[in-house]
């Protein structure tokens, strides 16, 4: 079950064959004093559109850095990423990123903040506060387009910045644990209305997380990287994604087969931490 | 229902009925006059005081402490007739024309400089050395080289406010801009931003809290320099009355000078505090 | 209307749009034009920018950044920028340092000539002419300066220090010398004195070689019109003091009686062999530069003095 | 295996092979000779071919711009022969004393102050106003009046640079204390710590960082005033020579002597940074 | 089931009459700017020795500021805390309290910081080495003892925190959320621990999650409460907390009844946040 894609649940998918998205042989090895660190090693995989997908993995295994290459942000020590044909080298409007922290300006009202991309591509001011505002309606914070961050919570913040990540229309937004400083409630309804965005744009995704529920609640794919040095130790197509569908949430968590799964994927996170 | 906005300016639109009204006043009052802020008056009271019972026992000479009448004396006379010519104000005025001119120059040059180096090592290894080496030289030190380079107009007062303040300025951009967390410039990046537009719309935005800071370190520093600045050729300028008073011993003018240019800086720091507070409310709220 | 330019050109080769002078607070020659407001009414046309100057280290300064035309230093100053090259020329000498510099001792010190301040706190302010004087006396009377606590203080400064018993002695200048009289001190030498010895000390015009090639002219009528000063002090003290009283911040008596301190110089004695002397037979006064100089170099104050003909040729005479 | 530890002493024991003793050395000479550096002392070379060039053409007159022979020259001069009838050394010696005794006491009195009224509200409303108002005061204004209450000797130099040294300390100890989380403080009485126990052993050490910052902020600024010291009475120290040197525009003599006066201070500052490094190896970060 | 005390699965109990900390109808409100905040209202509860209680709620509803009146770091507008029968007013010696965050003094050595409190009672150096070492070796950071907090990891700075707590030999410790920022696996490993430790010394803890697996993993009871204001929804004795001793965590977690009691207090917890 190496490279094969999983159910594409929103749409037709007339263009199997073309990925969106190639990770080709990626290697990392940091340098760092006189000592190497081996980070990832032979990491390859396809994305296509609408894919989302989710990367699990114990701590230090290199999500971040496999994040931070996808991004443009890091270069591989080999292999490549090659976005529609092309090599992806530098961080561009491509590639929109959503990290753990909310990371907005501080200084731009939610709408500005919003509006960020669409000013740096020059878009018209008239286009794009329309184009703002209709993202913030997505994520259902219109009445606090005039505030600035600081006056929002956490998960309002969080949101906001997935506003904008989508307002940028990038083929692909990646997102590092970008629910990870919430609380459990909110992290909760947080995940349903990502789903809905997701279902509603088709927009790819490839989303970092340790919570191996919120994988199985969000995904179509699943990775599951281990450390020394990070590889693909699973690669599996989510079965649950075609049940969160028509199904309530609830009744999924509390059947057998999610119990099951999750225990499974559990145990692939190997290489947690070595004392205690 | 969680109270999910964290600050909401909330405007009271209803007129208060005359019993709110009171009760509202009477807030205003405790949140006016706080405990603290009264403490503070009672302790500049008590220095007044102090002061007056001292000078009132003549336990020490006239000229080593004035009394406070003697100041207040001076002081309205140097309101009504200036000093020896010109009027207060405009010792005052010359002093913040000098102090703004070299602070106006500073900010403009010192500032981008400061977040190119704080962005470029490579700049900032070829421009650090001298900043490091001038900065601790103390004024009076270079001032003859000042004067003898640029003369003994305005140019070389000015351009030693203009030293004074170039350093913490400097600094404060380039220690911004290293604090801004990579996150955000890969952010700007990845929403598209250009080489250009990162410098003006997310690396200069993210140092303003720093550079605020940086700007009440360099005024106040300006501010200590002034007295040096107009101790050669000139013939006005608070700074300058203050030198003439002491050569004269006026202890009295001494003393009001010094307790002008005290509020007056007070004024100042006040000032970019306040205007801190108005264009970076985000400080410190993370 | 090219012809109109020339014109204003030909004007301002003669007269100068601005004459800057640096001055300092001593009721003189120089101080007495200020107040008479006669350079402004000579040259209505040109803007007169006056400068007070606490000493002459800063006008050597000044001079030397081209801040100012002219100025006043004391001989000790003019001696020393001239040692260091400073391209300026004496044109006048605004008086001749009299009573009104005095080294003065406290009444209970026991001090009651040069020879006994051995161990003794003097203050003086390095680089004045009270500098000199005071080194000089000590020369005189044989006494080791290393022997002497010397220090550096403004006459503000040693005021203060003399009210709170800090220093024996102090080599100083009206108004200062009056106040620490009356204080306690007593006044054991006088620059008069000195002057009759040899030790000349005066405070002189300057005027930078530039100004002076440029508008010879306006120096000539700018003597002039200090020759005039001096001749309306001597024919009107009281109107003279009254005049000054309000430069220098005092009662008219009281600037009168500094006034009488200093020597004032007309015309006929600033050419006089004594003093400037004319081109073709430069004066003394050249040879109390040099003698500075010189002992300014003995005294390692600075490094190294010209020979005579370089102070002559400093000397702008008639 | 995770990497739990994040920082690990490595020392290595064995002896290197002369292979790797090369490639050990190469490595040793590119972490001496960062590329920065090198920029860093590139651009301190042009500045110095420069002044050599500039002086040679004669473009400006040696008193104005004196050069680097006659600067040399004039060093090594006052290195054999002192200034003035003392030595260099003493004259270093002289400014040094008052710059450490001054520092000294400001240290010993304004952190502890500064410890209570960032601790106390109350305390610090008393306190503050006299802070906040003679701060931004310049030296040279209430020099004169030190001098008058004080004296000529060393008293009123040390208490001018006292003074200076005062306020960042005071202001550096009561931000580090506003800056301890609340937790900390209450986490070291849940352990049972009395008052006392709490100020030597929680406070203080949680602030060394921030009073390491305002040490080199008021050692700055102390240095900065040590000029102004010695502008009356003085006949030594590195201060006064610059002074007295400028009497006499004796440009070659001020040269060397803001040389000095500069790698003085360079050096002073590295002396802090490393003995902050020393003490406070767990700044900036958490 | 109200205020009945759970099974104290570890020793007989003789006293069970005598509680050991009494919560005494606390109520607190608090007063900012001019609004009036009501936070907790009506708590009762008493805590006995070797009780370990974990207390659940909605982000907002109280519970830090429950602990921190527990602590002493905080007065309750009326009611009281009864330690022993005396009324408990400031933090001291006898109660511990574990942050969330692990509060180290970062200028001592590990070993130092675990002896800060015997230090503080004037303990004999020899006798407060040799209590810090065998704590350290409990929570088995020895090899660690002289190194700083800064130079370890979370989990293991969060595991020197108890040790602190642990060695001052408080009569109750009192833990806000001390795994909320720690990842999943290390999560898991520390909450193992701490039960451990708790059936070796048999202390009583009071430890706030918001996390319902910890606390059914953990606790002897359960208090769930909710928000506006902040009060006791439901006290529950934990049904698990008989198996934990004999069966494997990971069956208990794939039982029905655990899947079920989870979804129930899940349930109860409300007043989660408004928007989404
Ligand atoms: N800049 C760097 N220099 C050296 N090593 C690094 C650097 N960044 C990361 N590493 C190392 O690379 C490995 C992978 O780190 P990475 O941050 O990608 O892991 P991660 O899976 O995101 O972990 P986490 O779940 O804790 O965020 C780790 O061993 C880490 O120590
Ligand atoms: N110092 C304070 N001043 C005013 N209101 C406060 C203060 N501290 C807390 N509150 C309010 O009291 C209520 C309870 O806060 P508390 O921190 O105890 O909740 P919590 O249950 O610990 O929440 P969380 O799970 O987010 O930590 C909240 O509504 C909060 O806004
Ligand atoms: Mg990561
Ligand atoms: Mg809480």
């Amino acid at each position: 079950m190496n490279t094969s894609h999983a159910l594409n649940l929103m749409k037709p998918d007339p263009s199997k064959s073309a990925p969106l998205i190639q990770l080709k042989n990626i290697h990392l090895t940091y340098q760092s004093n006189n000592k190497k660190v081996e980070a990832l090693r032979g990491i390859s995989q396809d994305i296509y559109e609408g894919d989302f997908i989710c990367v699990l993995g114990p701590s230090g295994c290199g999500k971040t850095s496999l994040l931070k290459i996808l991004a443009g942000y890091q270069s591989a020590t080999q292999g490549e990423i090659i976005i529609e044909g092309h090599k992806h080298v530098k961080p561009n409007a491509e590639v929109g990123v959503v990290f753990q922290h909310p990371n907005l300006f501080p200084w731009l009202t939610i709408q500005k903040n919003v509006e960020f991309s669409l000013k740096m591509a020059r878009v018209p001011k008239m286009v794009r506060r329309k184009t703002a505002a209709d993202f913030l309606e997505m994520v259902e914070l219109s009445k606090f387009a005039n505030m600035l961050p600081h006056e929002l919570s956490g998960g309002m913040k969080q949101r906001a910045a997935i506003a904008r990540a989508l307002a940028n229309d990038p083929k692909i937004i990646l997102m590092d644990e970008p629910f990870g400083a919430l609380d459990a409630l909110t992290r909760e309804s947080m995940q349903e209305h990502l789903r809905k965005i997701w279902q509603k744009t088709n927009k790819s995704i490839f989303f970092i997380t340790h919570d191996v529920e919120e994988a199985l609640l969000l995904s179509t794919r699943i990775l599951v990287l281990n450390a020394n040095p990070g590889r693909i130790e699973e690669n599996i197509a989510n079965p649950f994604s075609q049940s969160l569908l028509t199904k309530e949430i609830r009744d999924i968590r509390l059947s057998n087969d999610f119990v099951e799964m999750k225990e499974f994927l559990v145990s692939k996170i190997k290489g947690g931490p070595a004392e205690w | 229902m969680k109270a999910d906005v964290q600050k909401t300016p909330k405007l009271v639109s209803s007129d208060p009925t005359p019993n709110e009204r009171s009760a509202n006043l009477k807030i205003v009052f405790q949140q006016i006059f706080t405990t603290e802020r009264l403490i503070s008056l009672g302790s500049v009271a008590a220095l007044f005081i102090l002061w007056t019972v001292v000078s009132k026992l003549q336990v020490v000479d006239d000229m080593f402490l004035p009394s406070p009448a003697a100041v207040w004396a001076a002081f309205l006379d140097i309101l009504q007739n200036g000093y020896k010519g010109t009027s207060l104000f405009m010792h005052i005025a010359e002093s913040m024309i000098r102090l703004f001119s070299a602070f106006f120059l500073a900010v403009v040059t010192a500032i981008p400089l400061g977040l190119i180096s704080g962005y470029s090592p490579k700049i900032r290894a070829a421009i650090d050395p001298f900043i490091e080496f001038y900065r601790p030289l103390p004024p009076l030190a270079y001032y003859t080289l000042l004067v003898i380079w640029l003369g003994i107009e305005n140019e070389s007062k000015i351009v030693l406010l203009y030293l004074a303040a170039f350093a913490p300025l400097y600094i404060s951009a380039v220690s911004g801009v290293k604090q801004i967390p990579a996150d955000r410039i890969h952010g700007a990046l990845s929403l598209g931003a250009s080489k250009p537009a990162l410098f003006t719309q997310v690396i200069f935005p993210s140092c303003l809290p720093e550079l605020f800071t940086g700007l009440r370190t360099a005024i106040g520093f300006t501010y200590t320099t002034l007295v040096a600045a107009e101790m050669v050729a000139a013939a006005s300028g608070i700074g300058w009355m203050v030198l003439d008073a002491s050569k004269f011993l006026r202890s009295d003018i001494i003393f009001i000078g010094i307790i002008i240019m005290g509020l007056l800086a007070m004024l100042l720091d006040g000032a970019i505090r306040y205007l801190e507070y108005r264009l970076v409310p985000w400080k410190g709220k993370n | 209307s090219s012809k109109d330019e020339a014109a204003v050109e030909a004007v301002d080769e003669q007269i100068p749009s601005e004459i800057k002078i640096g001055y300092q607070v001593i009721p003189n020659q120089e101080l007495l034009v200020k107040a008479l407001g006669s350079l402004e009414k000579k040259f209505p046309n040109s803007k007169i920018s006056w400068v007070q100057f606490e000493s002459s280290r800063d006008v050597n300064t000044a001079i030397a950044s081209g801040g100012i035309d002219f100025g006043l230093a004391g001989s000790t100053g003019a001696a020393t920028g001239i040692a260091q090259g400073l391209s300026y020329y004496v044109y006048t000498i605004h008086d001749v340092i009299g009573e009104n510099e005095a080294f003065i001792v406290q009444k209970n010190s026991g001090i009651t000539d040069m020879t006994d301040l051995a161990g003794k706190k003097v203050a003086v302010p390095f680089g004045s002419t009270t500098h000199f004087s005071f080194l000089s006396a000590l020369d005189q009377a044989g006494v080791d300066p290393a022997s002497v606590t010397i220090l550096d203080m403004q006459p503000n400064d040693m005021f203060a220090a003399w009210q709170r018993g800090d220093i024996d002695a102090g080599f100083v200048w009206q108004p200062t010398l009056d106040k620490i009289k009356a204080e306690g001190g007593k006044v054991i030498l006088t620059s008069k004195e000195l002057a009759e010895k040899g030790i000349v000390t005066a405070d002189v015009g300057i005027v930078s070689k530039k100004f002076a090639e440029q508008y010879p002219d306006v120096v000539d009528t700018y003597k002039g019109l200090l020759n005039e000063a001096v001749l309306y002090y001597r024919d009107q003290p009281a109107e003279a003091a009254k005049l000054l009283a309000e430069e220098v911040g005092m009662k008219p008596d009281e600037t009168l009686k500094m006034m009488d301190e200093l020597i004032w110089l007309d015309e006929t004695e600033q050419i006089s062999s004594t003093y400037l002397g004319t081109t073709e037979a430069p004066g003394e006064f050249a040879a109390v530069l040099k003698q500075t100089g010189d002992f300014m170099v003995g005294q390692k104050v600075i490094e190294s003095a010209p020979d005579l003909p370089v102070y002559q040729n400093a000397l702008l005479a008639e």
